[in-house]
Order: structure tokens, then C-alpha cells, then sequence
């Protein structure tokens, strides 16, 4: 019997192969530490255009989904945060980029919905904000909550510290953060993983993504730049 | 008499004075910037476990240079440490712990604050819009929010108002503002004044805070655990 | 010339037939009772996971009387085993899988179809109601659904209508239906009848159908995986 | 400093304490797996009646939450399945219990929601069918979904492998269930736990429950009775 559930992708070009102009694609990370780094450089290298993006943050200018900004391969982010990216800065300024801005916490939410099959949700983050313009307000228990929709995507791209041939993945640390959830939210998931074993070397009470999630994986090794190197000396 | 402190002083005086809001045993967020600071200074008696919303339950001190860990960092994307008995999670878990209220406590930042709670940290029309990050969750997600800044903007200006005129983070949210030179408390009537800084007058900080402002009865000098 | 079998063999048949559905890269929900014993049947050159909403992905062989373990249990209550890459979760993770529609395949019993592909199956008005467990979830969580019944109840009625009777579990859910006479899909116009069994007439079938069938070009006998 | 960021219940009649007549409470467990034992039967022996049990099913008719419906404790039972028990079956016939059937699903969601803060989601459970009788019904890319609200509780009552002192839990096996969602979800958590750890003995990658959602923690030891042992002989 077969013990690759999934397809195990011999390079990066391949594995992205099926990401094409305008699709909508999420990438996981928070700032640039969780990036599927390798997946996102065969991006750059594809030059597909007029993508859709959702994910937290933007990169910086020369790392990460700065890298396909720089290149004009998105025409639309969805995000929490853009402020590392002077890059960014400009093609908003220009008119060139669209950027639909939520909170971290609905931006989570909203990735999680669309992944479990949850069409909408109340959430109290951003009641008499701007971004609650043109959004349902509704109040449960006297208080009000905006009304915001599930986020899916064409392709999602992850990083996982391990990865078995099942498509179960582990992640490291704080490198977890939006992984799991746009795992679950593709269409087709694509995880980058640090080191790729076989079915039954994971435990399986401990696999943060259900390999039902993920279609195809392949193993890579990153960089994994740091943005803001934070230290203390020893006394 | 108006106090005249540099920047770094106004800073530590700030957050020391906020670290007195954290009690034993709290579950705490602390904004990025200024309020990062208060976990300098927290109290070594004090059992507290700091929060971070990208995913990890336990912030511990720095790394030493040799421990650094590319895949751990805090929301200022700065790399900690996790402490003794953390827990990582994703960030949908992270914003549940924060969305149904079950931190204590959140420290944040501030441009200006409204004597209804308002408060406004996240954007000037006019300027490249950062985004929000998780302000706006955290403003609804702790069983109180205190806000610490600066009492007046760089041109003297009150920041304290009758109403926000930037572009809200959250609509009646805040419970308490720190600055340099008082501790408010926002209470149904208006502002409450019940701590004043040393060297400050009650007429001084009325001057400088344009919403009205109603003197405790117990109004006492900030302490902060130096 | 209607066929006579016992009720192991029709089950049997039914089960069989239903194994069909399932292809290699599967993941599978099986409802409980005659729906688990597809299981049973799978072609082992297949490679298929089975899911079970109490957060078990990977159900594995029933355990040896020596690897029970009370923890672990499919939705159906059973002691069973995980199989090799499988993966626990919780009941929110396990119903977002179903929920989400990350499901290949669910086949559930039914009590009732219509042919509009409403299904019924979890109460008879007047009679104790036990509950839908997640029936109502996996009925709209699912790329395919396949209902495996017997053609008829107890007193040779219909169990395939123009309507349901009882109330229902979903809207409109069913995508194909297998029983020991027939196999049809819910179309657009009507029911299409697929497959017909070795031993009955298209006549038969229709008269023990309720709702009306449309019968395909390319009718075949029934094959079971023998 | 101290390490006991938890209140340690030192017995499970203490450990229940916290509810009360008319409290409204969440139960742990898929059938009787992942049950809190020690825990319920302290409830059994506190004799508080009139409650609110959120529950997937009511146990058997001589154990778990069975045993609380035998000394009559439960005004009302919200859960998915309740087929086990015949004394559930007469109370409800005789009017001395109200029932409140939730698709499985539907439950753990509600459960979910109500620890994370979200008032009400859209799910397509139920959708012309009896349980949609008064609910919200609301297209959303044409397909109809029906409006659900989050529930919490007074006191949720989990059981976990381990537990550290700093509440932080981990499950075992299919034990987990409902548990992770009715930690978040209750006012006051109490696990009982096979083993209390010391923090720093569980891996922090690898916890299901943070302990922010635990309030106290008390070692027991669990019978694990099986409703359906099902084996296979040796060839």
C-alpha cells in the first residue's frame, strides 16, 4: 500500500505551479517569522501577476512578499500590518496596490471561518471604527459587534517545522501563528516543511494541521532572517 | 509648576507607574512600544504571565545572544524568550483568549483618548496607513485597559479631549490613562482625576487636558515602584 | 421476480456496492450502524482515511482485546485503533473538517430520501427523540453524499418519496442513493435510476420507489466488490 | 516565586464548589470518554439541583452525568445525542426535564464561540429542518446558512492526560473532544488530570488547552468504563 497520501514536490517552481495570474492566495508567517521562504522566492521566480494576498504582514523590502511587490505580482493585500515596507508605501501612494486593512484578530478569525465552513461571524473588534463602514452592525446582550465574512483562497502557502507524507504538520514556536488556519483555508495548501518523515513518526496527539488539509508538501531549508534582533548581555 | 523630564525619564516614570496595575496572577497584553517597556519593571514577587498576540502565552526576558531563536518573537516582532511553564498557540487561539476577554489586562498606547473612553491609536488621515495590527481586538479583549502616554502631544497640545478627532481604535474601551503627569480613570460622569505626578498642580493638568476632568476625593501622588 | 435475502446479506450487499464510492486519496465519513461496516470492504490497494467526528482522523482495524484503550473510540462509541499518520483533534477542528467541506466522501443511513435529495433520518415525530449527533453537520459537509438504505421499511413501504415525511436532517444534501435494489442519483429533474441489482426488473424498482425515476441510458447491474 | 499560578483543589468536593443551584455548567466528554469522573461524582454528592447541563450526551444510565439525572440535579440538558439512558428518557417524558438538541457540530462551534469571544456565527446545519424553527435564516453566496450563538457557562468541568500548574493541558487521544472548547468557555475551569505536572514538564508546543483558561486543577484517577467494547480475535 501506498504511503504517500499527498504529492511531494521535487521543486519549489513545481509546487506553486498552481498559482496563476489573478488568483488568490494566502501566506502564512507574522512579520517574517513562519514564511514559507522558498515557496515565496518560486513565486517571484513564476511571475504570475494581479494576485490577490492575504496574509498579516507584507515582508520587508527585500524579504519575503516584499519580493513579490517589488516585482508588481500583487495587485491586492489583505492585512493587519504594512508598515515594514517602503516598497509598499509607494505602490499605494501610486495607486498601484489595493489594500483592504483588518484587524489581526477578525483577519485570524476570518481565515479560520473560511476554512470551517462558517460563511460569517460577529466580532466586537472595530464597532464605531473605520473599518466598520459599510458592515453590519448588530448587538447581542446589549453590546454591538460588526458582521464580518470567512476568507478562502485559491492556494495557501505554509511553513511547518515537520511534515509526514499524510500532510500533518507541527509548527515551531511562534512560527505557528497563521499557519494552521490558511492551511485549512486553500483550496490547495502548499507547506514548505523543515524536514519531511514518514507517516507515523509524528504523534498523533500532537499535530497541529490534520493532513485533510494540506495537498502537497515539500521539505526546504530557510533563512529565517530575523526583523528585530533583541538581546541581552550577560551581566 | 510644570515638571520638565526628558524623554527617557517621562518613559520609565510612565511605565513604572503602570506596572502598579498588574497584580499577581494577571494574564497581561502589552502593547508594542512604550508599554513593552512595564515588563522591565515588573515586580519579582509578582507571578504574571504576559501575553503575545502572534501566538505565545508566557513572554520571558531577552535572549542572551547565543539563545536566539528566529522562530520566537513577540508582536514587536523583537525575539524573546518563552518563560517557565508558556504555551505557544495560533493566532485565532491567540485573539480567542483575547476576544473573550479572559486577559486582565491590557496596557496600550495612545494618541488620544476621549472622557467616554474613545480612543484613537492607529491612524492620521493623510499619512501611509500602517494598519492596525491587533489593536482593535485588544481594546475589546481584556477586563481592563489602560492606556499610557505622553499628557500632551510634542506641541503641547492636550491629548486627553472632549472627543477623538482621529479615527477611532475603539469606542468606549478605555478604563484608565497614565501619563507623566496624572492617572484618570474614565467613570460615567467624565474623567476622573485621582493620581497626580509630583510637581503638577490640579490646575495645571486642567489646563492640559481639554476633557473635563472631576477631582477624586482621594486624589493622591502617583507611586510607581521605583 | 423479486429477490429474497436475509438481512446480514442485504447489508452486505449494500455495504459492498457502497465501497465502490470510495477511491484511492479518499477521506471518508462513515455514519454509524450499517455505514461502518463499509469499512469492512475497503479494497486494500485503496489508501483512504477515515474520519470520525469525535477527532479522530486515521479510524484504524477494531483493536485486539489486549490494545483496547477507553480513550480511544470512533462516533459510533466503539473501541477501535488509529491507523498509522492519523491525527486527533478536537470537536471544533473536527467538525470545521466537515463543516469546511475538506471531507472527499460521507455515506450516512437514511430513513427517508425525496427525490428532491432531502434526507431524514433522526426522528419519528410521537417517538423518543434521541437526538442528530452530526448527522445535520456531515450532510452539508461533504463533497459527495451517499445514503445507503434498505429500498423499503418493515412493511414493504417506500422509502424513497416525492417528499419526506419525517422531518428532515438536511435540504436538498443527497447525491446518490444505494440500496439492495437500486442505485440512483439525485439529478436535476428527478432520480436517476444507475444500477439495478441481479434479480429485478426495472418495473419492480419503480414500483417499490415512490418518487419517480428516471431511468438511465446506460443502466447497469449492480457490482459489488466480491 | 511562587509556581502555583492555579488554585490546586486538594479534593473534587472542593474542586465543584463553584456551582451552584440554577448554575449553568459545560461537561467534558464524548460518550464516556474524556468524562471528568471524580468531578461529577462530587457534583452527585453535593446534591445542587436545578441546573443547566452543556453536554454532548447525558451519560448511561450508572455513570457520568447519568448519575446526576438518577438523584434529579438537571432542569435542562443542551446537547447532540441523549440515547443512552432511560431515566433521561422518562424525566423528559414526564416533563421534569427540558432538552435542547444541537447538531454535534452547531455545539462545539456554539462552545467554541462562547470562549472566543464571538456572540453568533452563520453554519449551515440545520437549514430546513426542525432545529431552524426560529432561527435567522441568511443567504450568503446563495447558499443558506442558519444564525447560531456562541454559549458559555458558569463552571466548565474538563478532564485532561496532564496538567500543569500553570493550568496548561493536554488531552489523550479521542478524550479530547469537547474539552479544549469548554475550558475557554466557562467562567471558572476545573480539569481534573490524570497527572499535575510542575511547569516546565510539558512541552509548550505541545499544549491543547492554555492555561489562561484554567482557574483549577486536582489529580484523580478515572475507571474509564466502555460503552461498546468492540475487538478483533486473533486469527
Amino acid at each position: 500500500m501506498e504511503t504517500n497520501m499527498k504529492h511531494i514536490h521535487t521543486s519549489f517552481q513545481e509546487a506553486v505551479k498552481d498559482i496563476n495570474d489573478h488568483s488568490t492566495i494566502m501566506v502564512g508567517g507574522f512579520g517574517l517569522v513562519g514564511i514559507p521562504e522558498n515557496l515565496i522566492l518560486a513565486l517571484v521566480e513564476s511571475n504570475v501577476k494581479h494576485l490577490t494576498v492575504i496574509s498579516n504582514n507584507c515582508g520587508v523590502d527585500d524579504w519575503g512578499l516584499g519580493l513579490l511587490l517589488e516585482n508588481k505580482q500583487i495587485d491586492k493585500m489583505i492585512g493587519s500590518y504594512v508598515g515594514e515596507n517602503k516598497e509598499f508605501e509607494r505602490q499605494v501612494l501610486a495607486g498601484e496596490l489595493e489594500v483592504e486593512l483588518t484587524p489581526q484578530g477578525t483577519l485570524a478569525e476570518r481565515i479560520r471561518a473560511g476554512g470551517a465552513g462558517i460563511p460569517a461571524f460577529y466580532t466586537p473588534a472595530g464597532v464605531g471604527t473605520p473599518i466598520a463602514e459599510g458592515k453590519e452592525v448588530r448587538t447581542f446582550d446589549g453590546r454591538d459587534y460588526l458582521l464580518e465574512t470567512g476568507l478562502t483562497a485559491d492556494v495557501s502557502l505554509v511553513r511547518a517545522l515537520k511534515g509526514d507524507k499524510h500532510g500533518n504538520l507541527i509548527y515551531n514556536k511562534t512560527a505557528r501563528n497563521f499557519n494552521p488556519m490558511m492551511a485549512a483555508a486553500g483550496a490547495v495548501t502548499i507547506a514548505e516543511v523543515e524536514e519531511l518523515v514518514e507517516p507515523g513518526e509524528l504523534d498523533a496527539d500532537q499535530i497541529h494541521t490534520p493532513g485533510i488539509y494540506v495537498q502537497g508538501l515539500i521539505e526546504g531549508q530557510q533563512e529565517k532572517r530575523i526583523e528585530r534582533r533583541t538581546v541581552r548581555t550577560h551581566a | 509648576m510644570a515638571v520638565e523630564m526628558d524623554k527617557a525619564a517621562v518613559r520609565e516614570l510612565i511605565a513604572r507607574r503602570a506596572e502598579k496595575e498588574i497584580e499577581s496572577g494577571y494574564y497581561v497584553n502589552l502593547g508594542i512600544g512604550m508599554p513593552t517597556m512595564v515588563a522591565n519593571y515588573i515586580d519579582n514577587d509578582k507571578e504574571v504571565v504576559l501575553q503575545s498576540e502572534n501566538g505565545l502565552l508566557g513572554i520571558g526576558r531577552s535572549p542572551y545572544e547565543e539563545e536566539v531563536d528566529p522562530d520566537l518573537i513577540n508582536a514587536g516582532k523583537e525575539t524573546v524568550t518563552a518563560s517557565i511553564g508558556a504555551a505557544y498557540c495560533d493566532s485565532a487561539e491567540s485573539f480567542a483568549m483575547i476576544r473573550g476577554e479572559h486577559l486582565d489586562l491590557a496596557i496600550l498606547g495612545g494618541m488620544e483618548v476621549a472622557e467616554n473612553g474613545d480612543l484613537a491609536n492607529w491612524m492620521i488621515p493623510g499619512k501611509m496607513i500602517k494598519g492596525m495590527g491587533g489593536a482593535m481586538d485588544i481594546v475589546h479583549g481584556s477586563k481592563k485597559v489602560v492606556i499610557i502616554m505622553d499628557h500632551v502631544n510634542k506641541h503641547g497640545d492636550p491629548k486627553i479631549l472632549k472627543a477623538c478627532r482621529l479615527p477611532l481604535t475603539g469606542k468606549g474601551v478605555v478604563d484608565r490613562i497614565i501619563t507623566e503627569r496624572a492617572v484618570m480613570d474614565v467613570t460615567e460622569e467624565s474623567l476622573k482625576l485621582i493620581e497626580i505626578a509630583e510637581g503638577w498642580t490640579v490646575d495645571e493638568i486642567k489646563a492640559s487636558t481639554e476633557a473635563d476632568l472631576i477631582v477624586s476625593d482621594e486624589l493622591m501622588t502617583i507611586q510607581s515602584n521605583t
